[in-house]
């Protein structure tokens, strides 16, 4: 059997690796991710570092310019992009997982006095607007870092994941495999494992790279108001750097949009898999 | 005469519509009736009947409101955490074949659930699958590795035959298991059915809405309404001799192949509620569920 | 001779998918004659339900790969979806599987119908909803479901109101497909009745009723045609198909129905063994060999012709005679 | 119907309730106490001690049990007493906040509802049109993934610096005195372009994603497929699958208002632009807590009482709701 053969005995694969957008977007995320991991080592300068003169144009020395510091933008945004990863698996790994659980056991004992309890929860939270939660959270405390705003935003992140796993949840606990594995004397644990968890794979996928890709920009937002890590640089916060010290009206375009270009195109690639694999999981989206 | 291991008594489920309302509906309302030893049951229905409820409450994967299902004289809603020794002996087949397998795990996984859970040792696993899938016309080799979706409905149900077979059960609750197979496979997964059945003593409660194949396989006949177990009684007494107004109505709908509708006949299903509640009235003398003739009873009024 | 309102000739519609194509409807010949219902019987995946859709509405991923399905003498295959939509509804419609969602839940079902017949320049003034009630009252429905939204109507009620918005434009051909199937037996035989009586009311020219229970057609159809695996096995009337049919498959499928004077103990009906062929890329031959026992070497090579065997009576099946003549099957 | 608001309105009463005991608790229990050093920013303000000494008795109530704290909270909450702003000593928190609200209002209000209904629009042609969509759908992903105030940065540059042709900085020139009068009205709006457009923009791709996904699921629906049949013109059945596609994106409207409240603080930040957004950057930079505790009641509030209309709106526009068939709350 040749490999197209095999791959064509695996539908998802075989579909996903003909979409487009997957592709596209799958290619952006890995070679910003490689970028990222091996950011320290291909960075020219330290992100403190007074690199050059201030005010510099990009060019092959300063492929992003330079700060009104004298600063190496490039450096700093490869250091700041380890960062806005660290945020995006870490709030987003967060929300998922909570989101998940919560889902899951609201789901399975759904009707019951704990699913009235957890969707009350999940529906208050929704409704608070997540922005204002973080800022008071984030102004009480003395000492943020990159991991405890990323615990911060998940924390906050999950009630839609949790809403969007109970449906997901309940339908799959009508199904008849439930049933069959329920007089096989399996027990709750294992339903939930196999029979439940398992047949979410494809959707708890999707929304975990939404949930990643909301993690990133909600910290940004966060680093731009100021309630970011206290330590260290982010592309938030480089931006936030950027814009407190006029760089726009000084006509240092480089200082205060490159960044953003970057995380932009990050967070499109991420957009992108996630209707990509939407087209490929839902076969009614599929394209002949 | 064969002996009775279920008996159903008095059985309620009611269901409340919306969490916080009190309304409530009586899915089951009052129902008796004993599982023998080596009997085909026939739980006949339309949707919202209660019939696939029943099934559900004797699988215990419903608590019923009220009343009693005894297995083996134990009350079984009463004990109600020690289900493995019960699941041993009483087992389900559902209705949607491939919704009863999880599309992600190998055929084997049903089997080896229960060697897992029920059968004390693993001795003889792979003979005693062999031996059930053989009984079912399956070829071993060929199936186990295989992915739910690879099989058709038929094969499929045929499989959970064999695993019924393999913990040698004493009921079985089939809930539609034929009403998603084609007409040229259902009858052959019946009659496996009936020839397990009386080779091995096992009980079926054969939940439908199919009157000629309910006829076809069993020895008694429950016909439900609204909840309510209406009619019960021998098989041939209950299709040639109806006498609630409802039992009338179901076999007048049957398409029977051979033998057409009467086209005159003005035929509404509405009209039913009506009969059935005159019916109710006029019956003055008798109350209740009583037997009309020997191993023939109707209820008569609510 | 009366006038065919349908006649199909070597018509293939193909699925494509990127496995190739499923040749779901694969050199089909039938035609369908005024005032007759026609039934369409078969096992799931046989075809039947893509030749009901296929003839009203070819979507993607279904194609349009040769042959006729002349409509009055217009072969509707080849009409630009433009053409097509004023010969839908009115000269052909249909009543669809899923009656339980065909309406959409933010419009009233009286908007609903005053949209869909302004599309095909009738104005839906007062008089029309007469017509409409009248219909209404011929399914015993209350003239107050016009201002309901479908989810206030029971699964019932949607199916009967379904059936009379369908024939709303009395169509010369109504596609009926699955109608019974997802109802209960006392529903089933009412809907089944009523579609009879739109035909001899002359509301509809004559229908095509599609469905996998041979006993309800026996009911109300005509002529029944017997598909499997995308090719048809036998065209007869009715009582020919049910009492004398000659293709094995026919009479295998035949002899496995529950009858009502059979029961398990006096006698074993008995099933076809093994299961329908993947239409994926099929080829030539008999689709029915692999589960025939009177299959014979020119089975694999060539697919059997459609042969009229006596007036009315259309088999394919290349050893029917051998089958025939075995009262043993 | 009454029961669906009322679910909802309990549900908006308990998250209002436990946002105020948030709001009380945070400041009380993080590490850091950060009352003390609330109370060491005190000390350099000039007459203050008079002030502090009665604000930090009825607001905090150090000395009384935590309860009679915690009451004491609401009972200064629902007299508008909400502190004074250390930023902008000795101006009252209420004050403040008042005062920055209707530049919120003038921003926000127009960009949500235009970007909602423009990107509905456009959203909905890009999901019936494969060739806009391959042109339209890039564009709304970058849209989207775009943090509010880098879009807002990108304005700034190519129109306020480059180009020069609109102001980059604040809601109206530092010249003009605000009053109800052409004049400033005309220079408010010279100065409300920018940052309108910069929101307007962002949510517009969410919008469009949004809608251009529910309406190819729609068009997909069975009773897309059934008018369809029925000979409907694709404008007709576009118009049924957008008045169904609009339902989710009014609920999405609501659950995207704290998002949107993020994003347009961040773009006051970039345009200096007096709202909610610089007040509360502001009160941060200064560690003004009263005035952050403000701010977060009052972002609270709005977005409750935001949720509330929406929720009503969709009650008129969902007969599913209006029937109470739906208990989804």
């Amino acid at each position: 059997m040749s490999f197209i053969d095999k791959l064509k005995k695996n539908d998802n694969l075989y579909f996903a690796l003909r979409n487009k957008k997957v592709i596209i977007g799958a290619v952006i995320f890995l070679a910003l991710l490689i970028t990222a991991l091996i950011g320290p080592i291909i960075a020219p300068y330290d992100y403190e570092e007074f690199a050059g003169a201030p005010y510099a144009n990009p060019s092959f020395q300063h492929l992003m310019g330079t700060s009104i510091f004298g600063r190496d933008v490039f450096s700093q945004v490869l250091y700041g992009l380890r960062s806005t990863f660290v945020v995006g698996f870490v709030g987003g790994t967060l929300g998922t997982v909570i989101g998940l659980i919560i889902g899951f056991f609201a789901g399975y004992r759904s009707g019951s006095m704990l699913d009235e309890i957890l969707m009350m929860m999940t529906n208050i939270l929704l409704v608070i607007p997540t922005i204002a939660l973080l800022i008071i959270l984030s102004a009480y405390l003395p000492y943020r870092g990159v991991i405890t705003q990323s615990m911060i935003i998940g924390f906050t992140s999950w009630p839609w994941v949790a809403r969007a796993v109970r449906s997901q949840t309940l339908s799959l606990r009508n199904k008849e495999f439930v049933n069959l594995s329920r007089i096989s004397g399996a027990s709750t644990f294992k339903i939930i494992k196999d029979d439940i968890a398992y047949n979410m794979f494809s959707y708890v996928f999707m929304v975990y790279i939404l949930q990643f890709a909301g993690a990133i920009l909600t910290s940004v937002s966060l680093d731009f108001i100021g309630l970011g890590p206290t330590k260290g640089i982010s592309l938030g916060l480089i931006m936030q750097d950027a814009v407190n010290w006029n760089a726009i009206q000084l006509g240092m375009w480089w200082w205060a949009i490159l960044p953003g270009v970057v995380l932009t195109v990050l967070v499109t690639s991420l957009y992108f898999i996630n209707t990509g694999l939407d087209e490929v999981f839902n076969p009614t989206l599929r394209e002949m | 005469m064969s002996e009775t291991i279920m008996k159903i008594d008095h059985l309620q489920k009611d269901f409340s519509i919306g969490l916080m309302s009190k309304k409530k509906v009586h899915a089951v309302n009052d129902v008796s009736f004993d599982i023998k030893k080596g009997e085909i049951i026939s739980l006949i229905g339309e949707s919202g009947s209660g019939k696939t409820t029943i099934g559900k409450l004797i699988l215990r994967l419903l608590r019923p409101s009220d009343g009693h299902i005894y297995y083996n004289d134990k009350d079984i809603t009463t004990d109600y955490k020690n289900k493995r020794d019960y699941y041993k002996k009483v087992q389900g087949i559902f209705q949607d074949p491939f919704a009863s397998f999880n599309p992600l795990f190998k055929i084997d996984r049903i089997f080896d659930m229960i060697f897992k859970n029920f059968i004390e040792s693993d001795k003889n696993k792979k003979e005693k699958i062999n031996d059930a899938l053989k009984c079912v016309g399956m070829n071993p080799e060929f199936i186990l590795r295989k992915y739910p979706h690879q099989l058709s409905g038929g094969q499929l149900q045929r499989l959970l035959i064999a695993r019924a077979l393999i913990m040698d059960v004493d009921v079985l609750v089939a809930d539609e298991l034929i009403s998603m197979l084609d007409a040229s496979t259902r009858i052959d997964v019946l009659n496996l059915l009936a020839s397990i059945c009386k080779e091995k003593g096992m009980a079926v409660l054969f939940v439908t809405h199919d009157l000629s194949l309910g006829y076809y396989i069993s020895d008694t006949t429950l016909i439900m309404h609204r909840g309510n177990l209406v009619e019960k009684g021998k098989t041939s007494l209950i299709y040639n001799n109806p006498v609630h107004p409802y039992t009338q109505m179901l076999l007048k709908s049957i398409p029977d192949i051979g033998k057409r509708w009467d086209k005159n006949e003005k035929f509404l299903p509405e009209d039913i509620n009506k009969k059935i509640d005159d019916f109710y009235k006029n019956s003055d003398i008798k109350k209740g569920f009583i037997e009309v003739e020997d191993d023939h009873k109707v209820l008569f009024s609510l | 001779m009366t006038e065919k309102i349908l006649d199909v000739k070597d018509l293939k519609l193909y699925y494509k998918t990127l496995k190739g194509y499923v040749k779901a409807i694969d050199g089909i010949n039938f035609d369908i004659k005024r005032g007759e219902i026609l039934g369409i019987a078969g096992e799931s995946g046989c075809g039947k339900s893509t030749l009901g859709n296929g003839l009203i509405l070819l979507k993607k991923p279904l194609n349009y790969i040769s042959g006729q399905a002349n409509l009055n003498g217009k072969n509707i295959m080849n009409l630009k979806n433009k053409e097509m939509n004023t010969l839908r509804f009115k000269d052909i419609s249909i009543i669809p599987q899923f009656a339980m969602d065909a309406f959409s839940p933010t419009k009233k079902i009286k908007t609903f119908i005053s949209d869909i017949v302004s599309q095909h320049n009738i104005n839906p003034d007062e008089k029309f909803f007469d017509k409409v009630r009248e219909r209404l009252d011929m399914v015993n429905l209350n003239h107050s479901v016009l201002n309901n939204y479908s989810i206030e109507l029971s699964g019932g009620m949607k199916q009967r109101l379904v059936m009379v918005i369908s024939t709303l434009l009395d169509p010369e051909l109504l596609i009926c497909d699955e109608v019974t199937s997802a109802l209960d037996v006392s529903s089933q035989r009412f809907v089944a009745n009523m579609i009879g009586d739109f035909r001899d009311k002359k509301i509809i020219g004559s229908a095509i009723f599609i469905t996998h229970d041979l006993s309800i057609l026996y009911q109300i159809a005509d002529r029944i045609m017997v598909m499997y695996a995308g090719h048809i096995a036998e065209i007869a009337d009715s009582d020919t198909i049910v009492k004398n049919p000659k293709h094995p498959y026919t009479k295998a499928l035949i002899s496995s129905l529950p009858k009502n004077d059979v029961q398990y103990k006096d006698e074993q009906l008995s099933g076809i063994d093994g299961t329908p062929p993947n239409l994926l890329n099929i080829g030539e031959g008999c689709r029915f060999r692999f589960r025939c026992k009177y299959a014979t070497d020119i089975c694999a090579k060539q697919t059997p012709v459609q042969e009229e065997i006596s007036s009315g009576h259309t088999l394919a099946c290349w050893n029917y005679k051998k089958a025939g003549s075995d009262k043993n099957v | 119907m009454g029961k669906y608001l009322r679910k909802k309105l309990i549900i908006y009463l308990i998250t209002f309730f436990f946002a105020v005991t948030l709001d009380w608790a945070i400041p009380r229990f993080m590490p850091g106490d950060p009352i003390s050093m609330l109370l060491a920013r005190f000390n350099g303000l000039e007459n203050s001690s008079d002030i502090v000494r009665s604000t930090f008795t009825k607001s905090f109530g150090l000395d009384q049990p935590l309860i009679t704290q915690y009451f004491g909270f609401w009972k200064s909450l629902f007299t508008g007493d909400l502190g004074i702003s250390i930023y902008l000593y000795p101006k009252k928190v209420s004050e403040i906040i008042s005062q920055a609200l209707i530049y919120d209002i003038l921003l926000l209000l127009p960009a949500i509802l235009l970007s909602w209904i423009v990107g509905n629009k456009l959203g909905a042609r890009s999901g019936v049109n494969k060739k806009v969509d391959n042109i339209m759908m890039p564009f709304f992903y970058v849209l989207t993934s775009s943090p509010y105030f880098w879009f807002a940065v990108l304005l700034v540059f190519f129109f306020g610096v480059k180009l020069q042709i609109f102001p980059v900085n604040g809601a109206y020139s530092n010249i003009m005195i605000p009053g109800f009068n052409i004049q400033f009205i005309l220079d408010f709006l010279y100065h409300w372009v920018l940052p309108f457009l910069s929101l307007f923009m962002v949510m517009l791709g969410g919008w469009a994603i949004g809608m251009r996904n529910m309406i190819i699921y729609e068009m997909g629906s069975n009773y897309s497929k059934y008018m369809e049949s029925l000979g409907s013109s694709e404008k007709l059945i576009r118009k049924y699958a957008f008045r169904n596609a609009i339902l989710p994106q009014v609920t999405g409207l609501a659950l995207q208002l704290g998002t949107i409240v993020a994003g347009a603080f961040t773009t006051e930040i970039v345009f200096s632009y007096p709202g909610i957004g610089y007040i509360l950057l502001k009160a941060l930079l200064n560690q003004d807590y009263f005035l952050i505790q403000g701010c977060f009641l009052f972002i609270v509030i709005c977005v409750l009482v935001a949720n509330f209309l929406v929720d009503i709106v969709y009650m008129l526009i969902d007969p599913r709701v209006r029937f109470s068939f739906s208990g989804e709350v």
